[in-house]
């Protein structure tokens, strides 16, 4: 069995990472956090993290940033909200996911074998081009991304819907797409403007 | 006239301060009321709780904020305060039954008049606060500072200078 | 009654019986919907992983879309529900999100306030038109027929507006109104996992497993549900289910068709043919 | 108004500032200060100083005032909360009259709440020049002295009352013990054992409660509660409220035939001291030690009173002819110099946290439950059963239920942790079931506390370091069917435990009690946010409130346990015991006066005064203050149209000079 070092030194700590972390909306509170464990035991899918959600929110208020970034838990997290509910210090645990989330993609540094991120981006290019998004294209357009066979066995389920009339390989669209296009428009200048002062 | 524009009964409007050149306006200065019993005593918890708030309020104490009679308030802004604040105990808890029920009447007609008189609304406030409510004082106070630094300066001696000598060119 | 109505892009897909059941109880009842003109994706959750101001931005095109009328929005989808609440809020509560998404709705000629209000379809059944007037559309009572009520997560969370957020009861005295009975069921506010079935599979799985077996445990005879996702996850995965773990065949129904088959609509008016696992114990006498 | 700087044969002021360490200091230029004031007219002295309060610092003020002939003081330090009376001691020493000082508050009010050195030096010279202009129309006053009524009341007959009572009647006092329940005894009459000993609650309350009830020393009124509180300190008049019993207290031997007697042969009535698990009759008493023991008559449930067609058969078992149907309730006065309130506390409700199942599940129980259960003399003698009726195999103790918690209740409430493990300690003693503890922290800072805790541990009892989701009957293995599963996260391994038990115990927090507010308004005292009565300082009054004459006492004041409550009640009743021993107390001088001569008679301040302090004279016309009768609020001063009526300490020129001061450039 390989020995692996587990000590930590403080010059592997990010400050500025927990610091930006505390900056995002919902972070504010996570100085809070008496590392209850009851965001961990509400979770649903906290049995198939790496770090449960206590842990990865002591790991990012200390600053442990390549855990924290690299962890399977962030795509994990569904977007449930009860850890939020339950928390008794009110962390918004679900935004705080969303914003480390949101940072992984940034520093590419998600974990490779979740396909979470992409279709997170397809969901957005999809939007950006129709306004609307087709689950049925989603779909076939994420598995083609990732893997073929999954999107095999994925096609009995895709016959069960055609034939109840759920599926359209028609993209849902808006008719002033115009408009939409430049709201996003911008603020991306608006983003570039900022990046440049 | 505008109900909120602030203008003296002249028909002088109060005009801001010029936000380009010139000396930076001066920080305003309101003049606090705080009753012996609830507000001062919040107030002291705030600083034994060392909350930080903004350090333009000059708190004067009385036994009770039924003590504050109008013209304490008149003579504050006649004297250059760009605001004043009002504080007592939460209504059913002053601790002489029941003075702040007479400040909440009295205060009142004071507020008509001084809105009549041109000063604007934000510019005196009546709140309560209790014993336990150190965080409300800072809440109090740096909102009443933020809307009275907004409103510019009042500055009720140099406009009592400029009547003055209108009323000499006048006679 | 009125209300602006925001189908989310599910309910024009997967979730078709959805807006095919509730426009069908509305318009019994007496209770107009109108579709917001030239609505977009709400973004849902995905999208906040990607870019947070877009996301506010795209839910805030909605918001001033129907701002144009002065009426309370209809969110049936709890996605929509949620993030059209959060953006809300959201924007309320951070001034600097706020001005920016401010800012670029006023490039697309958008204005937004944020006043308006986004409501559940079950708040408005209970709180508006009321269970009196509901009880006495019923002509078809669903007597002798047990469901399992299940929420899901984003109707009650985080913003618990109009029910508890640990115990939810709205559904269940609908349910009750049209004759039905709810088993005691203690899952109805756990995720089902929705969002992870499409890239997780076996994580999605297992949280849908548990959810349905313990509703045919407890003997429900389908789940009823008011999330188009979570019907989709629900009903479409049971086949892998068999495959993986045993076979379950529980049909998943949204109230509104419980409700609609109460009330005398027919089947396929309330799109009942269009569940993957066949709604007939539903379907039992009538 | 008459301008001071204007105003000839001026007084010598003395102005000092305070370091108060650094306290001041550090975000205070007190020097500037010091230089700014010392320019000040009038002012002949001007120092700072490390320490003002100490005595050095006192006896230069004391020495300065006697070589430089000083006629005012100003003192900017901390708040006058804190030692205002320390320099008015200062200034007596010097000769000089008390009521010539004023004090400035830079310490509380602003060298402790900015962040900027700059403005707050500003803030502090305005506020210290107005004190200089202020101190000019101070009036040489003394302090009134009144009478102290010496008998005392003591309101809650919990462990608190209870002591507090017995120390002031050992110390040869009279004392009025007023209970709203039927006996006294509190919250500690239904534990079991207490912690960390482990001592027979009963064995070492009884006693007490029977002191209280043959003390010559001390009137008992139970099943009472005061209803109204005049007067000041020293001088209280208390309207106690006595609730009928409908049972003669006096004629009552507590024998408890009536209640054998009662036409309900069976107890058929939910028993609030046993938390519900037990049955009463209409006609019972709450435990077998209760003080006093009488019986008392419930009129919801008494046939007698619901129909007016019973036998009676209670009537006819007792040959003291002690019921009474007829009884009515009475109200009493009382005067009194000073009051303790140990009201206690109510735990919290445990239906407020809905995921842990309490009313949902039979076999969810609070910890106040358990305690009755444990009890010998508890509905079920000592047994450890379901509400089916089975015994538990395993058994979870739930943490910071109602504690440590945004959504419910902030405080952490001290006491959870050491009964969470008296009861597991318990627990397994009476039914030999696996107990498992769920705790976020550990609090066991007391007294062989932490000792305890190891016992515990040696017992064999599980400790999961984790805050429980949910309580459910949803079996996810063959091993949960039937059974109450725990969902938590073990922290300390890192992952998320299910854990089957057959019994949970919900340990819940303390609150303040549901009529907190109500009570502290009757009293005339302050609540802090969290809603239990407010002591006058957190460190250095903890039994004082900020109405003279009235203690706090036990859980009312703050959660705490029996060592902690007994020790406060004992520190509550000495206060007292200063204060009516003394015989007298001194009142400060701000009252307020009418000048005859400017008082045109038009009766605008009568009605105002909540005292009934201002009278007419009707054959001057003029208006007339009882100075024994007035408290000082100055809202008749304010009222006042001709401006005749004055108060000493907060006069107009006092106030005007003060805003004068705080505006003068």
């Amino acid at each position: 069995m390989a020995l692996e070092q587990t000590i930590k030194y403080e010059a592997e700590r990010d400050r500025d990472f927990a610091r930006w972390v505390m900056d995002q909306s919902g972070g504010d509170n996570l100085r809070h956090c008496i590392q209850c464990g009851i965001c961990s035991a509400t979770c649903p899918l906290s049995l198939y993290m790496d770090y449960t959600p206590r842990r990865l929110i002591n790991l990012a208020r200390e600053g442990f940033k390549q855990e924290v970034l690299s962890s399977f838990t962030i795509w994990l997290c569904a977007s449930c909200y009860a850890c939020r509910v339950e928390c008794p210090k009110k962390i918004q645990v679900t935004d705080i996911m969303y914003a480390l989330k949101r940072r992984a993609i940034q520093d590419g540094v998600y974990p490779r074998r979740f396909p979470i991120p992409v279709l997170a981006r397809e969901f957005g290019r999809m939007i950006f081009l129709f306004g609307r998004v087709s689950e049925t294209l989603l779909v076939i357009d994420l598995f083609l991304r990732t893997s073929w066979f999954k999107f095999l066995s994925m096609t009995g389920l895709g016959m069960d819907l055609l034939r109840t009339g759920r599926m359209s390989f028609l993209p849902e669209r808006i008719q002033r797409r115009a408009e939409l296009r430049q709201v996003l428009d911008a603020l991306d200048a608006e983003e570039k403007k900022e990046a440049s002062r | 006239m505008n109900k909120n524009s602030e203008s003296v009964p002249s028909g002088k409007g109060e005009s801001l301060p010029s936000r380009h050149g010139g000396p930076m306006p001066a920080e305003p200065k309101i003049v606090a009321f705080f009753c012996n019993w609830c507000t001062y005593t919040a107030a002291d918890l705030a600083g034994v709780s060392r909350l930080k708030y903004a350090p333009n309020v000059r708190v004067i104490r009385v036994m009770c904020s039924g003590r504050v009679d109008p013209q304490f308030v008149l003579d504050a802004f006649a004297r250059g305060a760009d605001g004043v604040l009002l504080g007592g105990c939460h209504p059913g808890d002053c601790h002489y039954a029941e003075g702040n029920y007479k400040t909440l009447r009295r205060m009142r007609m004071l507020a008509r008049m001084l809105k009549d008189m041109g000063i604007h609304d934000g510019r005196f406030r009546l709140e309560w606060i209790s014993g336990a409510e150190g965080d409300k004082v800072k809440a109090v106070v740096n909102d009443m500072t933020a809307k009275v630094r907004a409103l510019g300066p009042l500055n009720m001696p140099d406009r009592f200078k400029e009547w003055d000598k209108e009323m000499v060119h006048a006679r | 009654m009125r209300y602006l109505y925001f189908p989310g892009c599910s309910l024009k897909g997967t979730g078709r019986a959805y807006e095919e059941s509730l426009l069908a109880v509305f318009g019994a009842l007496g209770v107009e919907l109108q579709e917001i003109d030239d609505w977009n994706c709400c973004g849902a959750t995905a999208y906040m992983s990607v870019d947070e101001t877009k996301s506010y931005a795209l839910a805030g095109r909605n918001l001033a879309l129907a701002e144009r009328e002065d009426l309370d929005v209809i969110a049936p989808c709890s996605a929509c529900y949620l993030v059209l609440n959060k953006t809300q809020k959201g924007l309320a509560e951070h001034p600097e999100l706020h001005r920016k998404v401010v800012k670029a709705l006023k490039a697309g000629g958008l204005d937004y306030k944020g006043t308006v209000r986004v409501r559940h379809p079950l708040d408005v059944l209970v709180n508006d038109v009321g269970l009196d007037k509901i009880a006495a559309l019923i002509k078809n009572p669903m007597k002798g027929h047990r469901f399992a009520t299940y929420y899901g997560c984003q109707i009650v969370r985080p913003y618990a507006t109009f029910d508890d957020q640990d115990d939810p009861m709205t559904m269940e005295k609908l349910l009750k109104a049209a004759g039905a009975e709810c088993v005691s069921y203690p899952l109805k506010t756990r995720c089902c996992g929705g969002s992870l079935t499409g890239t997780l599979p076996e994580v999605g799985l297992r949280l849908a497993y548990i959810l349905i077996k313990e509703a045919k445990k407890r003997g429900a005879e389908a789940i009823v549900t008011v999330c188009p996702l979570c019907q989709f996850n629900l009903d479409g995965t049971q086949g892998q289910i068999a495959k993986k773990y045993e076979r379950v065949d529980l049909p998943i129904v949204y109230f509104t068709q419980i409700l609609g088959l109460a009330m005398g609509i027919s089947a396929s008016e309330l799109g009942l043919t269009r569940g993957i696992i066949p709604a007939q114990a539903v379907l039992a006498g009538r | 108004m008459e301008h001071p700087q204007e105003k000839n044969g001026r007084p010598r002021i003395g102005f000092y500032i305070c370091h108060c360490g650094s306290n001041i200091a550090s975000m205070i230029d007190v020097a500037e200060v010091q230089q700014y004031i010392a320019a000040l007219p009038g002012v002949k002295v001007s120092r700072d100083y490390k320490y003002m309060c100490s005595d050095p610092g006192q006896e230069m003020i004391a020495q300065d005032i006697r070589e430089h002939k000083l006629e005012r003081l100003v003192v900017a330090a901390c708040s006058p909360n804190l030692h205002e009376e320390t320099f008015r001691k200062a200034a007596v020493k010097g000769g000089l009259n008390a009521f010539y000082f004023q004090m400035v508050n830079i310490r509380e009010h602003a060298a402790w709440v900015h962040t900027d050195r700059r403005s707050a030096t500003e803030k502090t010279k305005d506020l210290a020049r107005a004190a200089v202009y202020r101190v000019h129309f101070h009036k040489a006053l003394e302090k009134r002295q009144v009478p102290v009524s010496p008998e005392v009341l003591v309101v809650g007959g919990g462990i608190a009352g209870i002591h507090a009572a017995l120390t002031l009647a050992n110390a040869g006092k009279k004392v009025t013990l007023v209970e709203r329940e039927a006996t006294i005894g509190g919250h500690m009459a239904m534990f079991d054992k207490t912690f960390p000993t482990l001592d027979c609650a009963a064995c070492i309350l009884t006693p007490k409660m029977s002191a209280v009830k043959s003390h010559p020393n001390i009137t008992l009124w139970t099943y009472s509660e005061v209803v109204q509180v005049e007067g000041y300190v020293g001088n209280y008049k208390v309207t106690v409220k006595r609730k009928p019993r409908y049972i003669k207290e006096d004629l009552c031997v507590g024998c408890m035939e009536c209640i054998d007697a009662c036409v309900f042969k069976e107890p058929k009535f939910s028993d609030k001291f046993n938390q519900g698990l037990g049955k009463r009759k209409p006609i019972y008493i709450d435990f077998p030690q209760a003080t006093p023991k009488v019986v008392l008559i419930d009129p919801q449930t008494c046939i007698q009173f619901k129909t007016g067609k019973c036998k009676k058969t209670c009537v006819e078992s007792c040959d003291r002819e002690a019921i009474d149907f007829a009884q009515k309730e009475e109200m009493r006065e009382l005067q009194v110099g000073a009051i303790v309130l140990a009201t206690g506390f109510k735990t919290f409700d445990a239906k407020r946290e809905p995921h842990y199942g309490y009313g949902r599940y039979p076999g969810v129980f609070t910890a106040l439950e358990i305690e009755r259960l444990v009890n010998a003399s508890g509905p079920t003698a000592g047994e450890v059963v379901g509400r089916d009726g089975k015994h538990p195999r395993a058994v979870g103790i739930i943490h910071c239920v109602g504690s440590r918690d945004e959504k419910t209740n902030k405080w952490c409430s001290r006491v959870c942790c050491m009964y969470s493990l008296k009861l597991a300690h318990l627990i397994q003693e009476h039914s030999g079931a696996e107990v498992y503890n769920f705790y976020i922290d550990m609090r066991a800072p007391g007294k062989a506390y932490e000792e305890f805790y190891d016992k515990l541990l040696a017992e064999g009892v599980h400790f999961v370091r984790g805050r429980v989701a949910e309580v459910t009957d949803w079996a996810m293995t063959p091993e949960e069917e039937g059974r109450l599963v725990l969902r938590v996260e073990d922290t300390l391994a890192g992952f998320v435990r299910r854990i089957p038990v057959d019994m949970v115990v919900l340990s819940t927090g303390l609150e303040p009690q549901a009529d907190a507010q109500a009570v502290r308004r009757c009293f005339n005292i302050g609540c802090g946010s969290e809603g239990f009565f407010q002591e006058r300082h957190p460190k250095l009054a903890p039994v004082n409130t900020f109405t003279d004459g009235i203690f706090i006492a036990g859980a009312c004041q703050a959660p705490k346990d029996i060592p902690d409550t007994v020790a406060q009640a004992g520190a509550a009743a000495a206060e007292a015991l200063v204060l009516i021993d003394s015989g007298h107390v001194e009142l400060e001088p701000n009252t307020s006066y009418v000048v005859e001569e400017e008082c045109s008679g038009c009766k605008s301040c009568v009605p105002l005064c909540p005292y009934t302090a201002i009278s007419f004279d009707g054959e001057k016309k003029k208006a007339m203050i009882n100075e024994v009768l007035c408290k000082g609020c100055g809202v008749c001063v304010a009222a006042c149209p001709s401006g005749s009526i004055r108060q000493n300490l907060f006069d107009d020129d006092e106030i005007f000079s003060e805003i004068e001061g705080v505006m003068a450039k």
